[in-house]
């Protein structure tokens, strides 16, 4: 029996490889490199899929590769720092997701990019490898240095794709933008990184020497921790550090107060967006909080702070999502708006309804960013709505499939996002009681959902309903097989995913064993102790309470109300949007529509934010010149000046000359006598 | 006796180019420099030594001849090799040839002077990083202003003479300071040391033997002596606020002048503090940590907060040097193997990095003859690949992970945040971190003004790509960063090993 | 020796030495022409010839009369030096006034 | 071993530079029409470099030093041959021949060079013989015999008013501080009843010790010293003596500003040396309340900073130069003033003493290298101020070159003997205490970098005025090149090869406390 996990490197290093060649040969090649890229990310996925299978027959591990840096004291301890690979269920089903959405967004590509006769496609299709490698990267890491350091990667390679149209003046700064606001967060992850060096003097995920089982333990008494910085409380120090990790989760998932940058970055081309929406950079934000469950469920605090961030975020993004006008745009702030349910997820301890809606999410999205993309091929790259109308005769596939991502986004009964999204909001309900601000976060969830399925509908209507509004939309550009292949995978998937974790049909008629996600996660197949939804249950802070009667009760009540609100945003938007010319109802918002519009004047909050540091800069630098350099130079001119006055001395007269000598003689014997007393 | 005939080796090179004709005065410059550099590399494959050099470790390459003998101490030719003068031998090895290749586009006039300066200076920095005798490091020490004065003040930019003035002029009175400090610490050890060898100072020191002297309890005198050479090497390094000569310099100096400059030149400063305040006078160290690291941070802050103001390129890199300069004091005073380890590995990783940051805006240069962000735009659809590998270099010094720069401050906050030594260590480490998101905010901003955005030039210079001995030594930086970044091991270890005894200088509680 | 000089206490020599050394100092201070400068020059040197003399007695040996013959030689010869570059001073300025060449100053 | 030899051989090197000069007076007297510059320059060189020779090896063979049965003592102790006095009077023989073979092409077109020549190597003379004083008397007449010349050569271009008022002022300056100066001596006679050094110091001792009635003697002997200090003083251009040295340096022919630089202030320390260790020992001297250290100290200070601040702001490189002699004198006198009465402190007094006269050795080279380059600028004709250097290098690269390495040399850079000689000083002031006296020639030898650089800036950064500037440069004097060079090359090497200076110097130093 070969052991497939000595292979997993190769998953990630493929992608590198066709990295390397896209940069190196690329313009050689035929299709720009794009062939090596399938390939690889092909050859990946296969590889994943094994090994999705090896954790399905009871494989795990946990090991660590090659050692980055040799063991040495850092004060309380000492550390090695290494880099190493953790495949358990959950890292496995991820590698799964990415490396699909990553070989069907390199296929889509072949239509998006090279049919459309763009320039530089070498440098795409190697952003594309160097992208999929590190997020893979990330996802297989074993602990969190190696896990900050590919997180980081996939920050390059944002920048790197969404600044793909780098001779126009939008893309650079959206990339700018992007990779600025994404280290901001990053910044306190670093500390988290450090810190939890610092703490535990490891950053295994998994094992028993692990940060979360050393957490657990010293917080449980039956173990302790290296340092902690004087005078602080355990409990309060591990919920810092918590936080501190956090602030890299919101920069890259683009929670509130850090979201700004991902509407900026459908400057990217589009399979780019999908790419980094779907499966990338913004999932690595969940999947890192998921990674590292055991640790968050350690502390409350972080946990109500996680939820209640989630469930603003999701309402907060939904609500902009209303007013958009270009079809990328609404989808940006959808996105937004999901990974909020996902934290709402993770925040209300339902870990399995986070990776649950991470992966129906994963699928959907990248569908709807896809369909989008053939909408602006069709539409020679117009994106706005109000432009098109009508188009679902004449691109049929991509409507369809289109049309099932929408419902699975809308969470309509029974396409994907429906099992999801219920099942996030059940967790948040059945642990809000006594929680405040997860309670809050539920509220807030529940409100998104009419939102959603209004903006989603929307949409759709505006798109593919009615009279064509535009030329272009009579006679729209054709899309290839390469467009067509990926939409129609992505949308059955959009459909059938949500069939993984049946959970409220389990509840309800009994059926045991169909909620295989929650098995999956709880290490049924296998996988590695300690990292199982069960522990993370046990560990974590919540009970479930029942509002209405039992839990049956409290799973239908829950399902139809997120149901019903759903259908009541459906219907709305179907009111005023599914006519043959539909108008702008946005003013009837009045006030609100600026703001909404203006994204609540947030961008304008951080340019401001940008403008003053620059004023602090500019002080600091008119100081340094000024003061400082100015110090610098006195002392300089000073001297010179003495030398001035001293050679005035030299004044050319001898007579005088032997006077001051004279003096000088007298002025020494003077000293001399008085200190030696001569005189006396 | 490599030692040797590497340094003679480099002496004699610049010699005979300074008498060769101008036309392949850059050619043979460049042959003669990898002489030393297959040296460095062939004295790493043979390195065996362990432990710091002047705490007793055993020194590799170790050469002692008696010199001469001044007021009863014995001055002697005494060279050798650890862990932490190895990498920084092996940096300046491998610098200067791509800097002379750097060279060879914007030096069109005395050639031959310029690369025999270049590699007299070279020379003398071998001799400050192998140096374990105090007068014979000194000399190595002083004689690399001198090349340095000419090198900025003849082929410099226009201000170039006041520039060379100031940086002449301020370091030498920072050096001689120094030798104030160090001298009252020696005589203070009386008749306990009988030469300058700095393995004996030092271990006399550790022995107590400091004696009171001129008047000065032996506590006081340490102290002094501490701060005088700290504020001597402070200049040099540069700690805010006497960094003031660096900018001018960097902003005047030709770019492969710069290179040396930010490359190897600061280190020399670091390097000299590590030797001398930290492993020589450990508890003076400690008791000042508050203070050292409070002024680390500054620099940190308030150097990228220069560089976000400044608007011609090279002064942006030169800042964000005092900035990454302010790290590596904060390694040091923490008094942690990955601390000081860190620290020295920064040292290395900011030398290639700012190095090549340094050479890629000459490259640039080279072709807009601006280097003001608001001159140029959209480089990046002119000149590709040196954009790229300037990008590629930005995102390195933002310390981008897989990269150098990303292992030296990593080693070094993490070295820092727990360490006993140094109070409110989390709190410092945490706002010198707050130095790599305003490096991300200027690099990038700058980098988005000039390279990105339709093409545009205030001058009507015709632009292309720049020849291929341009974008070589770019391209094998690029390559030693990322190497260095992936494998920090490779110098770290070593490193690590040497700075354990200089950890172990100072005894913490708990 | 004889019984007036050793009755007179050393100390009166040194006055009067002294007191012709000022007069020779003032001169120099206050004479602009070169030859009074000179010949208060010679007067300071006199002053110190007597003290030689004077306590070459006291001592009761010779050193300090020879040196005194020494000395006056050289004052001599110093004069002759003198007078050599007053007259080039005279070519060349027209004036024996030593404040007049002031060309080179600061 | 010199064992065989005769004791009065030990003066060889004296003797040597006196029959040379007599010899060039006789010929010139003599037959008027067979001198020519060429054989007078090359028999004076040759005689000067005779008695380098000589001294030479004397000082390798251990002439009068400790380990070869000590000072030898001639003429009823009034001469007394040490390694001291051997290593000063190599100094002036290196310093004369330099200036003699320069001279050679200076005066190319001089009516009458014979005289410079005979002169310059009288004025040697006298100032090897005042390297082996050992009686007061001695001192003063060998001063003379430096002085008078002295005079001489400052003034020697008749026709030039720079030079006469360059020599005027020397003579007068130089007239009042002889006077000054003997009436010291006189004092000191008077206090102690000798003029040989060694019962001086016995005299002293008892006053010290007030083992004798007239306590009132340590005044008249504390008077009579500081006079004699004003006349080192003089010799040495330290303030407040030194007004005369701006100008002489400026207005005399450049070789005798070299010659006067470097030669008669080394003269000047050696009887600064001698006396003030033989006549008045340290701790006699502050135990009789006679605390001429601090009074060195203080003119140490002073005259350091007077000259190098005023050397920073001159316009033209003959003056500056001038004025930073007087800012080495400063330097110079670290190794008089930096001493301790401390028992047991004669290693550290030793140190710093043969410290300075190492420095002087160098200086020796480095700053007649430098007045000679500037003969050689005055030879060709350009201006005298640092503009009209303006780009010399790119005519002359050579003699460029040796004068950067004479600035930097000067300004204490390496790899260059000044370095040494610099830092080894300021380490004596350390290693006696004087911390004090280190920080300000700290101070000061930064200001000197800053002057010494805009010489070295002007000829290899600036550019000349105009293009035509350079074409005066149209001859390559012979001698003069190789002066410099030679110059040059000898301040390289001395780095190296400082240890046989700085030894040898520290022993002879030491052999005096």
């Amino acid at each position: 029996m070969i052991d497939v996990f000595s292979y997993v490197p190769a998953i990630v290093l493929l992608p590198f490889f066709s990295f390397l060649i896209a940069l190196g040969a690329g313009k050689y090649l035929p299709k720009g490199g794009a062939f090596g890229g399938v390939a690889a990310t092909a050859g990946s996925f296969l590889l994943s899929l094994w090994v999705l299978a090896t954790v399905a027959g009871g494989g795990a591990v946990n090991r660590t590769i090659y050692t980055w840096a040799s063991a040495g004291g850092i004060g309380p301890t000492d550390v090695e720092l290494s880099f190493g690979i953790l495949i358990d269920p959950l890292s496995a089903l991820m590698l799964v997701i990415v490396t699909l959405v990553a070989l069907l967004v390199h296929v889509f590509s072949l239509g998006y990019m090279n049919d459309e006769g763009e320039t530089g496609l070498p440098r795409y299709y190697a952003g594309l490898g160097l992208f999929t490698a590190s997020m893979l990267g990330f996802v297989v890491a074993d602990n969190l240095l190696m896990a900050f350091m590919f997180f980081e990667l996939v920050g390059l390679c944002s920048y790197l794709l969404i600044g793909f149209h780098f001779r126009e003046p939008g893309p650079p700064s959206a990339a700018k933008k992007a990779f600025l606001v994404t280290r901001f967060g990053d910044y306190f992850f670093l500390i988290g990184v450090v810190a939890v060096i610092g703490t535990f003097g490891t950053a295994q995920f998994a094992g028993p020497e692990s940060f979360p089982a050393l957490a657990d333990a010293a917080l449980n008494g039956s173990g302790s921790v290296a340092w902690t910085p004087g005078g602080v409380e355990l409990q309060t120090w591990l919920t810092v550090v918590g936080l501190l990790i956090l602030g890299g989760v919101v920069g890259k998932s683009a929670q509130f107060p850090l979201h700004t940058w991902l509407p900026d970055a459908m400057e990217g081309p589009t399979p780019v967006s999908a790419l980094i929406h779907a499966a990338t950079m913004v999932a690595a934000g969940v999947y890192l909080v998921a990674r590292m469950y055991g640790f968050y469920a350690l502390t409350p605090t972080t946990l109500a702070v996680i939820a209640f961030i989630g469930g603003f975020t999701a309402l907060f993004a939904a609500t902009m999502g209303l007013v958009k006008d270009e079809l990328k745009q609404v989808l940006a702030y959808s996105t937004i708006s999901q990974y909020g349910y996902m934290m709402l997820a993770l925040g209300a301890g339902g870990y399995v309804a986070a990776v649950f809606h991470l992966t129906t999410h994963a699928f959907f999205k990248a569908l709807l960013f896809l369909g989008a993309g053939a909408v602006i091929i069709a539409m020679h790259h117009n994106e706005d709505m109000w432009d098109m109308g009508g188009l679902k005769s004449e691109m049929p596939v991509t409507y369809v499939t289109f049309l099932a991502g929408s419902l699975a986004l809308a969470g309509i009964f029974p396409f994907a996002g429906f099992w999801s999204k219920d099942e996030i909001l059940y967790e948040a309900l059945v642990h809000a009681p006594g929680e405040p601000l997860l309670f809050g976060g539920y509220l807030m969830g529940l409100l998104a959902v009419p939102v959603t399925a209004f903006y989603t509908f929307r949409m759709v209507f505006l798109t593919f309903h009615g009279e064509p509004r535009s030329d272009t939309a009579r006679d729209p550009e054709p899309v290839r097989w390469n467009v067509k292949g990926p939409l129609a995978v992505l949308g059955s998937l959009a459909v059938v995913t949500g069939l993984i974790n049946m959970v409220p049909v389990q509840k309800v008629l009994g059926l045991e064993g169909i909620d295989l996600l929650h098995r999956w996660l709880d290490n049924e197949w296998g996988g590695i102790a300690g990292l199982s939804s069960h522990h993370y249950a046990d560990i974590g802070p919540y009970s479930s309470q029942y509002i209405v009667g039992g839990e049956v009760a409290t799973v239908l009540v829950g399902a139809a109300v997120s149901l019903g609100l759903a259908l009541t945003g459906l219907l709305v938007a179907w009111q005023l949007y599914n006519v043959p010319s539909p108008t702008e109802h946005t003013a009837k918002l009045g006030g609100i529509k600026d703001v909404l519009y203006n994204n609540y004047y947030l961008d304008e909050l951080q340019v401001w934010l940008a403008y003053r540091t620059e004023d602090v800069a500019g002080g600091a630098d008119t100081f340094d010149q000024g003061i400082i350099d100015g110090v610098v130079n006195g002392v300089s001119s000073v001297s010179l000046i003495g030398g001035d006055r001293i050679r005035q001395v030299q004044n050319g007269v001898v007579s005088q000359y032997a006077a001051l000598l004279t003096l000088g003689l007298v002025a020494l014997i003077v000293l001399l006598g008085v200190t030696g007393g001569w005189f006396l | 006796m490599i030692l040797e005939a590497l340094i003679a080796v480099a002496f004699a090179s610049a010699l005979v180019v300074l008498l060769s004709p101008n036309e392949w005065a850059g050619r043979l410059a460049f042959a003669l420099s990898l002489i030393p550099f297959a040296g460095s590399l062939y004295l790493w494959s043979g390195f065996d030594g362990s432990g710091n050099a002047l705490t007793g470790g055993d020194i590799a390459y170790q050469t002692q001849i008696e010199w001469l003998e001044v007021g009863g101490r014995s001055v002697s030719w005494f060279v050798g090799l650890d862990g932490i003068s190895l990498p920084l031998v092996v940096l300046t090895t491998f610098l200067v040839p791509l800097a002379i290749l750097s060279a060879w586009t914007p030096i069109d006039s005395r050639q031959s002077q310029f690369y025999g300066l270049m590699l007299f200076m070279q020379a003398n920095l071998l001799g400050v990083f192998t140096a374990l005798d105090f007068f014979l490091w000194f000399v190595f020490w002083e004689a690399v202003l001198v090349p340095m004065y000419f090198l900025i003040g003849i082929w410099g930019g226009p201000r170039r003479k006041y520039a060379a003035i100031k940086f002449f002029v301020y370091t030498n009175a920072a050096s001689l300071l120094m030798f104030i400090g160090f001298m009252s610490l020696t005589f203070a050890l009386g008749d306990s040391v009988s030469s300058f060898a700095l393995p004996e100072i030092t271990g006399a020191i550790a022995d107590g033997g400091l004696g009171s002297f001129a008047g000065l309890a032996p506590e006081t005198l340490a102290m002094a002596a501490f701060l005088a050479m700290f504020l001597g090497f402070a200049v040099k390094v540069p700690i805010v606020p006497f960094h003031t000569w660096l900018p001018d310099a960097h902003v005047e100096a030709p770019t492969p002048v710069s290179v040396l400059l930010a490359g190897v030149l600061l280190k020399m400063g670091t390097y000299a503090l590590l030797r001398y305040n930290f492993t020589m006078l450990p508890e003076q160290a400690s008791a000042l940590a508050i203070p050292i690291a409070a002024i680390a941070v500054i620099s940190v802050i308030y150097g990228a907060m220069l560089a976000l103001a400044q608007k011609d390129l090279k002064r942006i890199v030169a800042y964000s040097s005092v900035s990454s300069m302010g790290y590596v004091i904060l390694g040091l005073v923490v008094f942690t193997e990955y601390g000081v380890g860190g620290a020295t590995f920064q040292m290395v990783a900011h030398g290639l990095i700012s190095g090549l940051m340094f050479m890629a805006v000459g490259v640039v240069y080279n072709a807009t003859h601006t280097r003001m962000v608001g001159d140029m735009a959209g480089m990046a659809d002119r000149m590709p690949v040196t954009v790229g590998i300037l990008v590629a270099g930005a995102f390195g010094y933002m310390g981008l992970p897989l990269m150098a720069g990303f292992a030296g401050e990593f080693f070094i906050f993490v070295g820092s945040f727990a360490a006993p030594a140094l109070p409110y260590a989390p709190l410092f480490t945490a706002l010198a971190m707050f130095g790599i998101v305003i490096v991300a905010g200027y690099l990038l901003s700058a980098m988005q003004s000039t390279l990105f955005g339709p093409f545009e030039l205030a001058t009507d210079y015709e632009v292309g790509p720049a020849p291929f001995h341009d974008v070589a030594p770019l391209a094998v930086l690029l390559a030693a960063i990322i190497v260095l970044g992936v494998a920090p091991d490779i110098f770290f270890e070593m490193i690590r090993d040497a700075a354990v005894p200089v950890v172990e200088g100072v005894s913490v509680d708990g | 020796m004889t019984a007036v000089a050793s009755s007179i206490p050393p100390e009166w020599y040194l006055l009067l030495a002294a007191a012709v050394f000022c007069v020779g100092l003032f001169g120099v201070l206050t004479r602009r022409d070169a030859l009074y400068f000179l010949m208060s020059v010679e007067l300071m040197m006199n002053a110190a010839n007597i003290n030689f003399v004077a306590f070459a007695l006291y001592y009761g040996d010779l050193t300090g009369q020879v040196f005194a013959l020494f000395v006056i030689a050289l004052a001599a010869a110093e004069v002759a030096i003198g007078i050599g570059i007053i007259l080039v001073l005279y070519r060349n300025f027209g004036v024996t006034d030593v404040t007049v060449p002031t060309e080179m100053r600061w | 071993m010199v064992e065989p030899l005769p004791q009065v051989t030990a003066l060889l090197p004296v003797l040597l530079l006196a029959f040379t000069g007599l010899a060039l007076l006789l010929v010139d007297t003599l037959s008027p029409d067979t001198r020519s510059n060429t054989s007078m320059a090359v028999v004076s060189a040759l005689g000067a470099l005779a008695a380098l020779a000589a001294t030479v090896w004397f000082v390798a063979s251990g002439t009068g030093s400790g380990d070869t049965g000590g000072a030898i003592l001639l003429f009823a102790d009034a001469i007394k041959v040490d390694t001291m006095g051997l290593f000063f009077t190599a100094i002036f023989a290196s310093v004369t021949s330099l200036v003699v073979v320069a001279a050679h092409d200076y005066f190319h077109d001089h009516p009458n060079p014979a005289t410079f020549y005979s002169l310059t190597l009288f004025a040697a003379t006298g100032m090897s013989l005042l390297a082996v004083a050992n009686s007061l008397a001695v001192v003063f007449v060998a001063l003379e015999m430096v002085s008078l010349p002295s005079y001489v050569l400052v003034a020697f271009l008749k026709q030039n008013r720079g030079s006469v008022e360059a020599g005027l002022k020397y003579f007068l300056v130089g007239a009042l501080s002889s006077a000054i100066f003997l009436f010291g001596i006189s004092l000191v006679y008077a206090a102690t009843g000798s003029l040989m050094l060694g019962d001086v110091a016995g005299v002293l001792g008892d006053i010290a010790a007030g083992t004798d009635g007239l306590d009132s003697r340590s005044g008249i002997a504390g008077l009579g010293i500081v006079m004699i200090l004003g006349g080192v003083a003089f010799k040495t251009a330290s303030v407040p003596f030194h007004f005369w040295a701006p100008e002489a340096y400026e207005g005399a022919p450049a070789p005798v500003s070299a010659f006067l630089s470097s030669a008669s202030k080394a003269a000047g320390f050696v009887i600064a040396f001698r006396v003030f260790t033989e006549a008045f020992p340290v701790g006699a001297s502050l135990s009789a309340d006679i605390n001429w250290v601090l009074a060195f100290g203080i003119l140490a200070a002073v005259t350091m900073t007077l000259g190098n601040f005023a050397a920073a702001v001159q316009e033209e490189v003959k003056r500056m130069l001038a004025y930073s002699s007087i800012g080495h004198a400063g330097y110079a006198l670290i190794g008089v003033a930096a001493l301790t009465g401390a028992d047991g402190g004669a290693a550290a007094n030793g140190a710093v003493m043969g410290a300075a006269m190492a420095h002087l050795l160098v200086y020796g080279f480095m700053n007649t290298g430098a007045f000679l380059f500037v003969a050689m600028a005055e030879r060709w004709g350009v201006g005298r101020t640092f503009e009209d250097y303006a780009g010399l290098a790119k005519r002359a690269p050579v003699a460029s070159t040796a004068m950067a390495v004479f600035m930097f040399s000067l300004a204490g850079l390496p790899p260059f003997a000044g370095f040494f000689s610099k830092y080894f000083l300021f380490m004596g002031a350390i290693d006696n205490g004087f911390l004090w006296l280190a920080a300000v020639g700290a101070v000061n030898s930064v200001i000197s970098l800053y002057y010494y650089s805009r010489v070295v800036k002007a000829l290899f950064i600036d550019d000349p005025a105009s293009p035509t500037t350079l074409d005066t440069i149209d001859v390559r004097p012979t001698a003069l090149y190789a002066a410099v060079v030679f110059a040059a090359v000898a301040t390289v090497l001395l780095l190296p090869g400082f240890g046989p200076v700085i030894e040898t110097a520290e022993a002879a130093a030491s052999a005096l406390f």
